[in-house]
């Protein structure tokens, strides 16, 4: 359940437009839960979109992200059939990691 | 004696038709911006593994489970909901249906699922809207067709229109007091006219659906025992006969819409 | 098929199945990328003035910024913000910052940009109340900007 | 014996037909929570004849009569003093808590004015199930004007029967000082619903 990516990486001419959804509660540390206790910041600190083997984007986030990110981006280079992944790290070392090929 | 309506008060009223003509689809730009990227996916990918994951003390997956269609039959089954099942000699919802399948089933105690069927402040999600989700998730493009030929369900439904009306509680609301009219809102929340099937299409065929303000997905028996809390009523039991029958009523009135689940809400 | 719960159990359905899920227990480096540093101090400033300091000033309006965010969010926990940089007008971008002038910690995002990625990023951020939101782009050493409200209003039932 | 026993078996199968009737549906179907009590499933007259499938049924003498009873129970303020505190009565306006079972019963409880009805022309979020309350001062503070408006907030019935507006005063939603502060908003010519936007625009 946690960690999961979904990806999905489209080939618009010379143009790669990858979008990505991760599976993350982002929580910022400033939230009560039911019984009043503060709910721990937990958010994704950093992520990595990589073409193949090279890095095409990284980015740092703070808690201000909303929760299950959603991330847009474009590179060029791109073909049909190429790998896109995408990995992050968050506050508490957990990881999540997801993978697609170009459409 | 009706108070002398004053000339401002009808240019007052006045001006409100001409504001709301131009507020519609307030967030209509927020909406295109979103797209159609819903997180809901990944609680629907969970719902499917908790349909065939053995459960409870006879470790048993739900592919028994017959939710109208037959055992382990999911596609369409939503959309012909709710509906009169023999073994239960019941009308049963999607939620109510799951409970029975787990009792009987998987052997497990009402108790512990209705302890905590939905999602508080700070969960990820539970397995009851997981599985709510994706088996509603199996109906999308599916025409809403609850069943009506049974004595019980159409009574079902004649009791959901008189639950639509009832006003109760200290603010003597009821679910037409907000649901009852056309073009209405509150605040900047449209409010669908459920009592027509252009209203109860819009709103029925959009649930179960991923909240932006929880970051969660909610069912429709969510649905109404939130709606019941801020009309200050005591707590909705999940799968009840007043869930059931307001849910009938919805469906009913909806028929023909088809589903497009997940939906995307505040 | 069978299935297993384990998070990297096969899903059987849409694109989560299309490529192998790598195993979240592979030991990641805990740092993903050395080239950049994470700017913790600009993450934890509390006001805008304080978070320009550490971006070396308030950075200059820049046309060549397409800044797009929804003048009314129907809900401040999801506020879509798309950053578009035309390269016509400003060149070699290396990074975009999403500003929210009125969270308690405004930078929410930071992005590198890598040679051959278009200077264009789209997001989702929380927005605590009504307020600017900014673009900020970094280009050869130099930041700019672009500026655009928000609206976040009490929503829902209100209760 | 067995006639007890039919007996005893009649009244319990509803007679109605196959499913309950509203009030026992509900019954059945909730639990009590925090201080959302069963006690606020039971309907009183004005809901009653109210509640549409019985309104219509309701014959107008019975909804005129429950019209004259609400008017003649209205509380007016003993010290006579009906405008209290505008900027109070925003704050009632716009607090959509209170009574809930989600709501601490200790906090105050607010009138959601803004749920229904536009009132500051400066607040974009305001509802439209009630008419405009924009400049509503304008109507001055005449007698007839301070006992409509105050009869209106206390119990809207005791001049729209089966209106929509819930009964602040007699169901004890909002306290009189609190009605007071929204009087005040509504109709004290330096609350912003009644300074039209160009005047206070910055």
């Amino acid at each position: 359940m946690a960690g999961r990516i979904r990806i999905r990486a489209q080939q618009k001419g010379d143009v790669t437009e990858v979008k990505a959804l991760m599976r993350h509660p982002m929580e910022t540390g400033q939230r009560k839960d039911q019984a009043g206790e503060p709910i721990p910041a937990h958010f994704i600190e950093e992520v990595t979109v990589t073409h193949n083997d090279t890095v095409v984007m990284h980015g740092y986030w703070g808690a201000a992200v909303s929760a299950n990110p959603f991330l847009g981006l474009r590179f060029d280079g791109g073909v049909a059939g190429d790998t896109v992944s995408v990995a992050w790290i968050d506050n508490k070392g957990e990881t999540g990691n997801g993978k697609t090929t170009i459409r | 004696m009706k108070p002398m309506m004053s000339g401002l008060t009808a240019m007052l009223a006045a001006t409100l038709t001409m504001v709301v003509g131009a507020e519609q689809g307030v967030f209509d730009e927020y909406r295109a911006m979103m797209g159609d990227d819903n997180p809901a996916i990944f609680v629907i990918d969970e719902g499917e593994e908790y349909w065939f994951e053995p459960a409870g003390p006879n470790q048993v997956t739900f592919e028994q489970c017959d939710l109208g269609l037959g055992a382990g039959v999911v596609e369409g089954a939503y959309a012909q909901l709710p509906r009169y099942f023999s073994d239960a000699d019941q009308v049963m919802d999607l939620e109510a249906r799951l409970v029975f399948c787990m009792v009987e089933l998987q052997g497990r105690t009402r108790e512990q699922i209705h302890a905590k069927p939905y999602s508080l402040r700070g969960d990820l999600g539970t397995e009851m809207e997981a599985l709510v989700v994706w088996i509603a998730e199996q109906s999308s493009g599916t025409a809403v067709a609850p069943a009506q030929d049974h004595p019980k369900e159409r009574a079902m439904y004649s009791l959901g229109e008189r639950l639509f009306y009832y006003r109760a509680g200290p603010h003597d609301f009821s679910c037409a007091t907000c649901h009852g009219q056309a073009d209405k809102r509150i605040r900047l929340q449209a409010l669908a006219n459920l009592s027509t099937h252009e209203g109860a299409a819009e709103a029925y065929t959009t649930w179960p659906a991923y909240r932006n303000s929880e970051g969660l997905v909610r069912t429709m028996g969510w649905r109404m025992r939130d709606c019941f809390r801020q009309q200050r009523l005591p707590e909705l039991i999940m799968g009840s006969e007043a869930s059931v029958a307001l849910q009938m009523f919805l469906a009913v009135n909806a028929a023909g819409a088809d589903m497009a689940v997940p939906g995307l809400k505040r | 098929m069978k299935h297993s719960i384990h998070p990297q159990g096969m899903a059987r359905r849409g694109f989560l199945c299309l490529g192998a899920i790598i195993a979240a227990t592979a030991v990641l480096p805990s740092k993903l990328w050395a080239a950049v540093i994470r700017p913790q101090t600009t993450f934890s400033a509390t006001n805008l003035t304080s978070t320009f300091a550490e971006l070396g000033g308030m950075p200059e309006l820049h046309e060549g910024i397409i800044f797009s965010t929804p003048n009314i969010a129907e809900n401040g926990a999801v506020v879509p913000v798309e950053v578009e940089v035309d390269t016509s007008r400003l060149a070699n971008v290396e990074k975009i910052y999403v500003i929210v002038e009125k969270n308690p910690n405004p930078l929410a995002a930071m992005f590198t940009v890598a040679p051959g990625t278009k200077p264009a990023v789209e997001t989702r951020v929380k927005v605590a109340q009504t307020g600017n939101l900014y673009a900020v782009v970094e280009a050869q050493g130099k930041h700019y900007m672009a500026v655009k409200e928000t609206k976040v209003t009490l929503g829902g039932c209100g209760g | 014996m067995l006639k007890h026993l039919l007996i005893a078996w009649f009244l319990v199968t509803p007679v109605s037909g196959l499913a309950n009737s509203a009030a026992d549906s509900l019954i059945d179907s909730m639990t009590a929570k925090n201080q959302a009590t069963m006690d606020r499933l039971q309907q009183d007259e004005v809901q009653r004849l109210c509640s549409k499938s019985r309104a219509e049924e309701g014959g107008s003498d019975a909804l005129a009569a429950t019209r004259e009873q609400a008017m003649k129970r209205i509380e007016y303020p003993i010290d006579g003093q009906y405008l209290g505190d505008w900027a109070s009565g925003a704050k009632v306006a716009s607090n959509g808590r209170g009574l809930q079972y989600s709501d601490d019963p200790e906090a105050p409880n607010g009138g959601n004015c803004y749920a229904c009805h536009q009132l500051d022309p400066r607040e974009v979020a305001f509802g439209t199930l009630g008419p405009s309350l924009t400049g509503y001062g304008a109507r001055g503070q005449s007698e007839p004007v301070i006992k409509y408006t105050w009869v209106k907030l206390w119990n809207t019935h005791a001049y729209n029967i089966c209106s929509h507006m819930p009964r602040f005063g007699a169901q004890g939603i909002l306290t009189e000082q609190q009605l007071k502060d929204v009087m005040a908003y509504l109709l004290d010519p330096d609350s912003p619903v009644n300074q039209p936007i160009d005047v206070l625009n910055e």
